[in-house]
């Protein structure tokens, strides 16, 4: 099959899932799944009034599209696509989207979900949350990197 | 020379978000440059000294064994939390 | 936590899954995962011109409000919601629409992907493609059967 | 009385989508009910004789050992492929 159109993007402006799965879709698109992750508020000592996101220009561009790459080698995608928001947002904001179309479900399911895990745990982006009690960097989670690890082998992911 | 980049944490508890250096044989690989890096003073001690640091070659992971070379861009930046 | 909200449309009109996936996020929305099928072409002897889609009003939406209420049991979601054509549709028209969302992403990824195998496996729709060879009325598949004994258990499914 | 609908490719073999019968005794299970339907004639025994011929009662799926009640509505489908 052709190769799969991949496209990643770091962005300060919000973005619109719409039409970002428009792009995504082609003639023989058969099952398109999108992921939009959101700033989560907190409540209560860990309220976050705003997060503050910094990235590596250059190297995070070229680590979301190596990810890609990893899926579509993985997976007969047809198009695979990731946006990642930069800068400050306030709780609520879109911070992520991830969109995948391939002919059948099993397929963009599995691709999308291995990219966030891949994304989650490879690409250089840093999270400083701002909140009532002064602002903190977002610690690594042990689950992020677990998640990732199912991915061992195409084999398993494809499961 | 060789360009030296800190991001999140590390940059903050240096102060520094990037350096110059003229390459040498005392920069000769990553853990060459981080020993040399941490003689700074205390804060550069305990930043590079972190046993979750992870560093970048020319915009790749690498590991402490990696070999520096004039050109070389080298990152040291905590774990990622993006997503 | 509250109860999720749940919904389920069957329509003969196209849909806009960037207007449906806005009505999803809540307040603690910190993951939307959504899927949209498109009818696909085929090719050769197996060229799909229109697919004709059947369903048994009344049973229809009950067995897709009842998927959604599994899935709430199984994950804590924030929302769930699904929408689904009837009638004729031509090659690459949207067809189904399923999202959710929830705090996190591993139990928005897994209701959508099990949303998906149950409807495919339950609810009483049924396809005809109709083609330069005729019409014929599309066989179930055994696959998508294995899919759907992927989730025996809310365990296995949350994996 | 029994309200019985067809579905799909069911539909089209026995040229009819619905019909209401008299409940009666000869009724009282979907088992009764499918063989007093299959009595109608050839295509309603092929039709229904199907292995994988699926029935739901009230618009739950049920199996051949059902009961039926005057009122209740019955349901005949081939396997559903939706999605």
């Amino acid at each position: 099959m052709a190769a799969a159109i991949l496209s990643a993007q770091v962005q300060e402006q919000t973005f619109d899932p719409g039409a970002l799965q428009q792009v995504l879709v082609t003639a023989d698109s058969g099952a398109v799944v999108t992921f939009t992750g959101h700033v989560r508020g907190g409540a209560g000592e860990a309220e976050v009034t705003c997060l503050e996101l910094e990235y590596y220009p250059g190297m995070t561009e070229r680590s979301l599209l190596e990810i890609l790459e990893d899926a579509a080698t993985r997976w007969p995608l047809l198009a695979a696509a990731v946006v990642h928001r930069v800068g400050r947002l306030a709780p609520g904001e879109p911070i992520v989207w991830v969109g995948v179309s391939a002919a059948h479900r099993g397929e963009a399911f599995a691709a999308c979900d291995f990219i966030m895990d891949f994304l989650k745990t490879r690409a250089p982006f840093w999270k400083k949350e701002h909140g009532p009690a002064g602002a903190s960097w977002v610690a690594a989670r042990a689950g992020d990197d677990e998640r990732a690890a199912r991915w061992q082998s195409p084999a398993d992911g494809a499961g | 020379m060789l360009r030296v980049l800190f991001f999140a944490r590390v940059r903050e508890q240096l102060g520094c978000d990037s350096l110059e250096l003229p390459w040498s044989t005392g920069h000769a690989t990553v853990e060459a440059l981080l020993s040399s890096l941490q003689q700074r003073g205390p804060n550069w001690q305990a930043a590079l000294g972190q046993p979750n640091l992870v560093v970048a070659v020319n915009q790749q992971i690498a590991d402490s064994a990696a070999r520096l070379q004039a050109g070389d861009e080298v990152a040291f930046f905590p774990p990622v939390t993006g997503g």
